[in-house]
């Protein structure tokens, strides 16, 4: 029961800070993607590679305790019906998709209508569902190695 | 001229790192050459002007790498290197022989205006409009794109505002094959027992 | 009416996310099954009421409509054609999610069937709503990836392994179709098909980085289709997947994202050119006959009704050559019209018989636990129902009198007889031939004769099994007999639609 | 030079698909399929580009400079959604090996042959 899991101390502590600056980092990604390079989608992946370190550095048993493949579903699904909910606003301004918020000012941080919300909600979905798949894969194990 | 040395260069290297990858006895070996091609192509979007791209690439590689290393360390023994086929691979060389001369008919028909547009100069860029071809929609997309959507970047601009609906597929996209990962990952797929 | 399209396209996919959502909520995990049912039931009552529509609608997404001589959006145009496989989709999609109901309880997680299953049916109707090359791409790619994920939902080795070869064959396929797309948007500039319709003859319709791009595509979509020399996934993965999957796959993937894909491209964007028309004329002459044969030697009800679909998808694909190439020669439009309205009531036809047979095989697999069928027999005593829906989808199938795959199959081989092709005449009446002959063995073995130790104590399937067979055999049985009325108001529309040199209805708006 | 990149590009695809057909190991297949891949979002992006380009990112200019002297944004917003779908299938192909090689104890495909072909 007591079986230490995951890397040495020392990665341990690193990888926590890491995880937190990677985690922001995929989050400033996704929400500059309408001035600079990077969207939603890098971002995203970018915050699931977060999930990875944690992954490697404390093993998949105590990640698996800080965050449950069934949040990781339900965020992914939320994120994907978010970018639905987004397209079908837009029939309220008249057209599915109609991108009905105002422009803004091009080179602020709030414009470009819903462009930014739209990198928000999939940052959401890819973020959380690849690392949903990740904490699938490793604690995923061979049948056989069990017997 | 500089650029396209680069990417000659580049698209060589991706070559030989994808021919290592192919023909190298050990799996391991292999996913990492891959990987080199991949971070190579990164940086060939780096050159061609495409930051976008080469960040989701790279990001993506990584994601892709640990992927496929988790599944080749998966194996516990050393499989042995898999025997040739004489027959499947003259099939193979005799197929891309005959599509080598199909492309290079393609590509080579510059001249004449019925191949490709040459490589840096594309129909945006009005290499096609003697032959009445106009430079199509990129044009509308750089000249329209930060007055119509906000988006200084046209790239978003055009994934997230003119083109949302294919967004919304790669969205989907991405939900289906976790959902399908999921779906195989499932130890037990079908109950055993018999019904009634 | 327009601004209903999307809803086509938005309804499955956002109830399929709901169903994701809705599973890991305590206690609402049985609602999957319905809400899916809801979804598709809504998808079906759309399609029915777009039939209403005379002309070709057409929408842009968003409000990027034309401008000038570009199309900036996407645009999703609903004609004749898309609407007949709209209700195509959605009529199979309804019998297989009713009939998963009772046959789904022996798989684990079967949320996760449903929403995929939505999904797949989702990008299937954004796959014929789509106006423009590269969406097509993107959500075909949809299906697949869901239909490979289906395809081994049930976990077993055999199943994995046909998947894997299903989800790789598939990958390539979808890589030459990209690769096409790339080559047209690098010839002309845009990717909205009447777009590329418009401009495609200043590149030269058959310039060598057309015949190119050309060739990517149909290779792509000719696997996706699983004409025969790249059918090699077909026979492995439709008898893998679980029943009411395979009759998704069989009955509607291949001819949604293959069949009216090529149909699509040749005769709207690609222009119907005399070497494309070859291309088809080989592609359904070589399915139709190697497929047949492949399928006689079968004893796996599953397996040699998967070959079968290569076979009559062979007849689709041979009517649809033979009106091309009459179209591109100038023929006369009477006899390419005869020809498309028999390849496309055939595949009308084939989605309701294959459906059926499929669905029937998996009652039948579900109540004795084999599908060999020699270890059956005596069904018909045993499966009143099942045996009854069998019969009608065997006997559709192989062309007999008053059912629907006679009517279709005589329109193609006068059709083909008309255009001056007896030897593919000649054979397509031996194909059937054949085919009767295989269904047959399936009436001898399967139904007839004493029941087999392992039929002992058989009974029939669960009610809502029966309903969904029952269903399609209606279809079977009334689809022959009503052609008349069917033609008129379904098919006309959508031969019209393929007849016609482009896609879209942007030239009747004047910008 | 510039048929030179589009022939290697091409050469690249015909590589990945000799990999798929004459390899017997699941994960050379799996690699086969990515060089397909990163070869035609490779293409994409080299049919998009011209000669002295910049990046798709409009700094202060006018939209007309911009335009004039910008690279094509559509076959980048292309290879971004190709990319997504190529994440997509790794994730289910790496997904499928592991269940294969927990199913028969190999990555060989010679000896994952059940089915009857």
């Amino acid at each position: 029961m007591m079986k230490k899991t995951g890397m040495t101390l020392i990665v341990k502590n690193v990888a926590k800070l890491v995880t937190a600056f990677i985690a922001v980092f995929g989050i400033y990604i996704a929400l500059t993607g309408h001035l600079a390079p990077g969207g939603g989608f890098a971002g995203g992946v970018i915050l699931a590679a977060a999930a990875v370190l944690m992954v490697l550095a404390f093993g998949s048993g105590a990640s698996r305790k800080l965050v449950k493949e069934s949040q990781c579903h339900t965020w992914d699904a939320a994120g994907a019906l978010g970018f639905l909910a987004i397209a079908l606003c837009g029939y309220i301004g008249g057209s599915f998709f109609l991108n009905f918020l105002a422009p803004g000012d091009a080179g602020t941080l709030v414009s470009g209508g819903w462009i930014p919300l739209s990198n928000l909600a999939i940052l959401v979905k890819v973020g959380a569902g690849l690392a949903g798949v990740f904490l699938a894969l490793s604690a995923f194990r061979l049948s056989r190695s069990e017997e | 001229m500089g650029v396209e040395v680069l990417v000659l260069i580049l698209i060589v290297f991706m070559f030989i790192g994808s021919l290592i990858a192919t023909e190298s006895g050990d799996l391991l070996s292999s996913v990492i050459a891959i990987g080199a091609v991949g971070f190579g192509l990164s940086i060939i979007d780096l050159l061609l002007r495409a930051p976008d791209l080469a960040i989701t690439q790279v990001v993506v590689e990584v994601i892709a790498l640990v992927l496929l290393i988790r599944l080749v360390l998966t194996r516990r023994e050393e499989s042995t290197d898999t025997p040739r086929d004489a027959l499947r691979i003259g099939v193979v060389l005799l197929a891309a022989g005959v599509l080598l001369v199909a492309i290079f008919l393609a590509v080579g028909g510059v001249e004449t205006g019925a191949g490709m547009p040459t490589f840096g100069e594309p129909v945006l860029a009005g290499s096609r409009t003697e032959n009445g071809v106009p430079p199509g929609v990129a044009m509308d997309y750089l000249e329209r794109s930060t007055e119509e959507t906000g988006a200084r970047n046209a790239v978003m601009g055009v994934l997230l505002d003119y083109r949302a609906y294919d967004t919304l597929g790669e969205a989907t996209v991405i939900f289906v094959s976790i959902l399908g990962a999921y779906a195989l990952l499932r130890k037990v797929g079908r109950r055993k027992e018999v019904s009634q | 009416m327009q601004a209903s399209l999307p809803l086509l396209v938005a309804i499955p996919l956002g109830i399929a996310f709901t169903i994701v959502i809705v599973a890991h909520v305590r206690g609402l995990k049985a609602l999957a099954g319905a809400l899916a049912t809801l979804a598709v039931i809504a998808n079906l009552i759309l399609s029915l009421y777009l039939l209403g529509s005379d002309e070709a609608l057409s929408l842009y997404i968003g409000r990027w409509g034309p401008s000038g001589a570009r199309t900036l959006g996407i645009e999703l145009v609903c004609d004749g054609l898309t609407t007949l496989m709209l209700i195509v989709i959605n009529m199979v999609a309804l019998v297989s999610i009713v009939f998963a109901g009772p046959y789904m309880k022996r798989f684990t997680k079967t949320w996760l069937f449903y929403s995929l299953f939505l999904l797949m049916t989702g990008a299937m109707c954004a796959v014929v709503l789509a106006g423009d090359l590269f969406n097509l791409f993107v959500f075909l790619e949809v299906a697949a990836i869901s239909s490979y994920a289906l395809v081994g939902f049930g976990c077993e080795s055999e199943e994995l392994e046909a998947a894997f070869k299903y989800l790789i064959l598939g990958t390539v396929g979808s890589g030459f179709i990209l690769l096409g797309v790339t080559l047209l948007y690098a010839m002309t500039g845009h990717l909205n098909m009447a777009r590329v319709a418009e401009v495609l003859p200043s590149a030269g319709l058959t310039s060598p980085a057309v015949l190119l791009a050309a060739a990517a595509l149909l290779g792509g979509l000719a696997l996706k289709a699983a004409m025969v020399p790249f059918h090699a996934w077909l026979p492995d993965a439709h008898p893998s997947a679980p029943a009411p999957i395979s009759a998704m796959l069989s009955g509607v993937l291949i001819k949604a994202a293959g069949v009216y894909v090529l149909a699509r491209l040749v005769f709207n964007v690609l222009g119907p050119v005399p070497e494309y028309a070859t291309v088809l004329m080989v592609l359904g002459a070589a399915s139709m006959v190697i497929g047949v044969f492949l399928a006689v030697g079968q004893w796996d009800f599953k397996r040699l009704l998967a070959y079968h679909s290569i076979s009559q998808m062979g007849y689709v694909v041979l009517a649809l050559g033979v009106a091309a190439e009459i179209l591109a020669t100038g023929g006369s439009t009477a006899v390419a019209g005869l020809c498309l309205f028999g390849g496309l009531f055939h595949l009308f036809n084939h989605a309701a018989f294959k459906s059926l047979l499929f669905l029937s095989s998996g009652s039948i697999e579900h109540q004795t636990g084999t599908r060999l069928l020699k270890e059956m027999g005596g069904l018909s005593k045993r499966m009143k129902v099942t045996s009854f829906c069998t019969r009608v989808g065997a006997l559709s199938i192989a062309g007999i009198p008053p059912f629907n795959g006679f009517v279709s199959k005589l329109f193609i081989i006068v059709g083909l007889t008309m255009a001056g092709h007896p030897i593919l005449a000649t054979l397509a009446v031996l194909v059937a031939l054949m085919t009767l002959l295989s269904f047959i063995k399936v009436q001898r073995y399967a139904l007839e004769g004493e029941p087999g130790e392992k039929i002992e104590g058989v009974r029939e399937a669960p009610v809502l099994m029966c309903v969904g067979l029952l269903l399609l055999a209606g279809v079977c049985m009334t689809a022959g007999l009503a052609t008349g009325t069917i033609k008129k108001h379904v098919f006309d529309p959508a031969r019209n639609a393929l007849m016609k040199p482009t896609v879209s209805s942007t030239e009747g708006v004047s910008e | 030079m510039g048929v030179a990149i589009y022939l290697l590009t091409f050469a690249l695809i015909l590589l990945g698909l000799y990999t798929i057909v004459a390899k017997k190991n699941l994960v050379k297949i799996i690699i086969g399929v990515l060089i397909i891949e990163y070869a035609v979002n490779m293409l994409l992006v080299l049919v998009g580009w011209r000669r002295g380009g910049s990046a798709p990112i409009q700094a202060g200019e006018s939209a007309q400079t911009f335009a004039a002297g910008a690279v094509d944004p559509l076959p980048q917003a292309m290879v971004l959604t190709s990319i997504v779908i190529g994440l997509g299938l790794v994730a289910l192909m790496v997904v499928m090996a592991i269940r294969l090689y927990e199913k028969y104890g190999t990555f060989d495909t010679d000896k994952i042959r059940k089915l009857r072909g």
